[in-house]
């Protein structure tokens, strides 16, 4: 499926190829915002945004832009959140304080009515027999609930997950199954000191997932997280993709002020041509 | 109730066009409205050869606005004539190409490259490049530049009409005005972004890499608005209304100070199908108000 | 911390000024703080004659900002030194007077009347007349002009430093301020209102009388910061910012792009214990990001 | 009293004067937000925000300036308010939904966050032995629910209210003595018909309260009403106050925004100068 994802979103498209992505953008409700961690994390549930047949039109590492009504004309953009996952419950978001937006975004309420499009950009390869490695940094974890679950052959997953606020701020639930097969490891880096420490712990276990193992390494979270696991991965000879966080405007390839750097020293917007990348495709400097 | 316009050689069938930059090659806006209910929409700045544009940071959101210093990155005339213009339904909307250039000959050139070309319904000339030779002020700042340059589009655009994209950053936009129709343009645009400026306390770096960029959004809408009221004041050239509309308020407004269309930019950013519903919205309005065409309020500012 | 400035002659507790036009005489805002907290304040600006100002409406919200066209209603020179000033706490604090007139004679009379008064910290010059004689641009869009009414003002100013006020409504900024540093100013203050409109569909009308005013707010911050920052980078003189502060980081940005000194004004009426709180607001953010003084971070800007 | 306070607040005053008049500016919370009417009216209840002994330091006819803290830069000016009452419920506003701002306040909820500042400006003067008309124009009633609970003499008070929307949206119980008593009038204009009906009903009443009666005349409602209610009370020789209703920004006298044109052909600030004046002070087109 990996391939021929994207495929598609890289080739030149025909309208009715678009429309076949069933991208929609609506208005939709805040069923719930369950602060978790004391509020240092939210776990936001809508409305389901009705993405065509059991929803399974989107695909995990895939993202919306969402846009609270309340923000007015003061917030201009919407903000990128990735899908965690869409279940009875409706569409799930994980969000972190982070900024003038996101911290708005901890204080709606159900009820309160958001702008939101997608789903959007590329998403994570699943290789249902490759031993696959899933490395979330902090809210980096979001996309990897929906994966994990959707995942054919789950026994082939092991997830490590750093974080530096509380570990009660992460929905761990969705990941009980790899907990239980001792397959989920978490980090806490309290000081810089740790991060010596945690680095190691990623590089141990990426090369589990190296050449000899044909492995699989996917990795979600801030820019210097996703350059360390990207040279661990090289040196290890591990087939990596990276989520890209860049600051987005629309989310669907007009404004050009997401872009990274491709292999070919060519901008390319990281909302349409990504988040997901694979390393190789992107140039050292991404 | 018709919406049509018709003015400087171009016909839309609404007033709504979309700002150049802020509505990619169109071809993104496909799954959230059909492009054909635009009045039209131009598409991002094309230059002779294609541009990477400038370093990340590019963007940086402001009070009401933004700040963008993309530093026009595009496919370049060939691909946009070879992949893009072939795929937009420009039977049946005013498919409008925003020309950049660093020279007059430049932009000669490239409006050569499409006077022949049946898909497009107009050029815009955007005349924010800095100009290294004259000491690195912008084309859109010297009056006597810009007449240059008009006239260099204007002699090789065959029969497309010419509309000329001014800045508000200067002493005298009237002034800019008339030096664009001096050197033949049929149709003047109005406003290009505001320079503008965002720094991070914190990490004390500015929000964007190039320093400075161009304000856009409803914050800058005060300025558009008496830009284009001066112009359309003082010049018989018909104008097209720019900056920071988000309603379709917004857009009357702009017609009462005398814009004969519009066109909505960043707010394309703050809902993929804004433009889709400006259309409708102004209908409603223009409706509520009781107006039978848009000729009936243009330029109806009662002062 | 140590919040005190010094430059250009002019020596003040913190850095919070507040901009002409925003707070008065100073005499409004006593039920809301205590105005010896203040680096200091510019009243409201000040003609020779008492002035009615323009016809109303003359102030309307627009998104993140405010159009305003006041017309300098104010009390004049003899009321305000025999009414206003002596009820000032001016020996705690900063009474910088902004100074309106019509042509260069009529400024350096205005400045005389205010050399020898000891209540009086500094003489702020606003050059936003409409000089009628050449033609009703502003004497601020004019470089020549600009050093003329700064040689006059400074002529008669005494030992007062002199702050020339800048519009951010031309296309050099930096040649207006080089102007006026010709002239001989020891301070200049940027920005001034951006010019704008505003109309009211439903009525046809402006929403100011005067048709055009001045737009000022969170709106207009990006261009002050761009200003300030074109401004100190390539002038010897100080800069006093001004444009949209609304909390101590924008106060902060202001010094970090190279100023030496802020003026609060819009903001002034969100809440009218802003300029208050401002002074306890930098003081924790200067600790909270680990500041011995401003100096320690002014024109800091890592580009 | 009425003569005493406009001394004060017309003299040149010292700064110890000034901070007996005990305005503040200040957070409060949002007690109850109760749509009257079906939503055509709020009445606005606050937290008290504590004017000194027994609340006593605000006379009807002052204002208050409001601004939500969810407004966030986008609104810039608070907006003014009549100051309806202060008592056990807190203080309390009358709000008509009418443009970007109050249509927001309309759906402001308990344990919302507002800045306030005030009690501002100028006051209707009391004579306790006069006969005393109140001219409310739609919303203008606001400020007639403290004057009528403070009156001395409140067999000597008749009010009249012209609405355009429907009675129910109007806080009509505090005025319940004086309905009881017969001189509480209403006048529901639905048409523009109806105007000189109206008018006429206003010019019945003022003349009960003109040059032979010694009467007081005290009007608050919009420009188009007050300028009526003007023109008949000096046809009938009435003593008349107006409250102003011109857009604000700052309501401390500092931006000149608001100015009204008095009588000498001068601009006074209607913020501190007013927003009642007698109109014997206001020029003919104030
Ligand atoms: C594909 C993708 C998926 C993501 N998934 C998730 C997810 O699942 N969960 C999650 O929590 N996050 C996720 N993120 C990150 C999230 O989008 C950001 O944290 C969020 O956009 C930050 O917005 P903010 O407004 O809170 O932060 P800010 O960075 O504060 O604001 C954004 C903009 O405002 C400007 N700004 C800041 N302060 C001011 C000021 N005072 N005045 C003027 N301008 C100012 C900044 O310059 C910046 O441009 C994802 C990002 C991407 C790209
Ligand atoms: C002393 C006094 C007492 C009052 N007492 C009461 C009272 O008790 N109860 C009550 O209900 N009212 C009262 N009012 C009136 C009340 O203050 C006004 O109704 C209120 O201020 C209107 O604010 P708004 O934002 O809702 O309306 P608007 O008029 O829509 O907004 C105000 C400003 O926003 C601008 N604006 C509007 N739309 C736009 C747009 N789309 N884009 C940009 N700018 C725009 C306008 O130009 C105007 O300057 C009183 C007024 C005064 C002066
Ligand atoms: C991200 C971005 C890119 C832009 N690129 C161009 C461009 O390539 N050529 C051009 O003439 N204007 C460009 N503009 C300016 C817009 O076309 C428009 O003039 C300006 O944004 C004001 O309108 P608005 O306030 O509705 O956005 C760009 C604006 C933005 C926000
Ligand atoms: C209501 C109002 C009145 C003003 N009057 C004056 C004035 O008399 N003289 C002057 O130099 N500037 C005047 N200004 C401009 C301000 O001093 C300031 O330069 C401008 O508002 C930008 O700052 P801000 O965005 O913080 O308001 C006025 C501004 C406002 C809003
Ligand atoms: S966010 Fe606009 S192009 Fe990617
Ligand atoms: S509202 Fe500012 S002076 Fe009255």
């Amino acid at each position: 499926m990996g391939a021929g994802v994207r495929l598609i979103v890289r080739g030149a498209k025909t309208l009715s190829e678009r429309t076949m992505e069933h991208k929609t953008c609506t208005s939709l409700r805040i069923v719930e915002n369950r602060p978790l961690g004391g509020g240092a994390q939210y776990l936001l549930s809508l409305e389901n945004p009705g993405w065509g047949a059991g929803g399974k039109t989107w695909r995990p590492g895939q993202f919306v832009m969402l846009r609270p009504v309340s923000w007015g004309l003061e917030l201009t953009w919407a903000r990128p959140f990735s899908i965690a996952q869409v279940d009875e419950g409706g569409l799930r978001l994980v969000i972190r304080p982070a900024g003038r937006g996101t911290d708005r975004i901890a204080g709606l309420a159900p009820g309160d009515e958001v702008f939101l499009w997608g789903p959007l950009g590329t998403s994570f390869v699943t290789e249902p027999e490759t031993p696959t490695l899933l490395l979330a940094g902090g809210v980096g974890l979001a996309p990897f609930w929906g994966y994990a679950a959707r995942h054919p052959a789950p026994a082939n997953l092991r997830l490590v997950l750093g974080h530096t606020i509380d570990l009660a701020a992460f929905p761990l639930d969705p990941f009980a199954p790899l907990a239980g097969a001792g397959r989920l490891h978490t980090f806490h880096q309290r000081t810089m000191a740790d991060l010596d420490a945690f680095i190691a712990l990623l590089e141990r276990h990426i090369a589990d997932h190296g050449r000899a193992a044909n492995g699989l390494v996917l990795a979600c979270g801030p820019g210097p997280f996703l350059r360390t696991v990207r040279r661990l991965c090289d040196a290890a000879g591990a087939r990596c993709q990276v989520s890209l966080e860049n600051r987005m405007a629309c989310g669907i390839g007009a404004c050009l002020g997401c872009v990274a750097r491709d292999a070919a020293g060519r901008n390319v917007q990281s909302c349409t041509r990504g988040p997901v990348f694979w390393t190789r495709d992107l140039a050292e400097e991404f | 109730m018709d919406l049509s316009v018709s003015f400087g050689g171009l016909t839309l069938k609404n007033p709504v066009l979309t700002a150049s930059g802020t509505f990619g090659y169109g071809l993104e806006f496909t799954p959230y409205g059909d492009l054909a209910r635009l009045g039209g929409f131009v598409v991002k700045g094309i230059s002779l050869l294609p541009r990477e544009g400038n370093p990340m940071p590019r963007i940086a959101e402001t009070p009401c606005g933004m700040l963008n210093a993309i530093g026009l990155q595009n496919v370049g005339a060939e691909v946009f004539l070879r992949d893009k213009l072939p795929r937009l339904p420009w039977r049946e909307t005013a498919v409008v190409v925003n020309l950049y250039a660093c020279s007059a000959e430049e932009f000669g050139d490239l409006a050569g490259l499409f006077a022949g070309e049946e898909g497009v319904a107009a050029l815009e000339v955007n005349v924010s490049c800095p100009n290294v030779r004259e000491g690195g002020a912008a084309f859109g700042a010297d009056p006597a530049q810009i007449a240059a340059v008009t006239a260099a589009v204007k002699r090789r655009a065959g029969d497309k009409p010419v509309i000329v994209k001014l800045s508000p950053n200067v002493t005298d936009i009237v002034a800019a005005g008339r030096a664009a129709m001096d050197g033949g343009a049929d149709i003047l645009s109005a406003i290009n972004t505001l320079t503008g400026m965002a720094v991070d306390v914190r990490t004390r770096r500015p929000r964007l890499a190039n320093v400075v960029g161009g304000l856009s959004g409803p914050a800058v809408k005060p300025v558009g608005l008496r830009c284009v009221w001066q112009l359309a004041s003082a010049l018989p050239l018909p104008v097209i209304g720019i900056g920071g509309i988000a309603s379709a308020e917004d857009a009357l407004e702009y017609v009462l100070v005398g814009a004969h269309a519009v066109q909505a930019g960043t707010a394309n950013f703050s809902r993929p199908d804004f433009a889709f519903r400006l259309v409708d919205d102004i209908a409603a309005l223009a409706a509520e108000l009781g107006l039978d065409s848009l000729d009936a309020c243009r330029g109806g500012l009662r002062t």
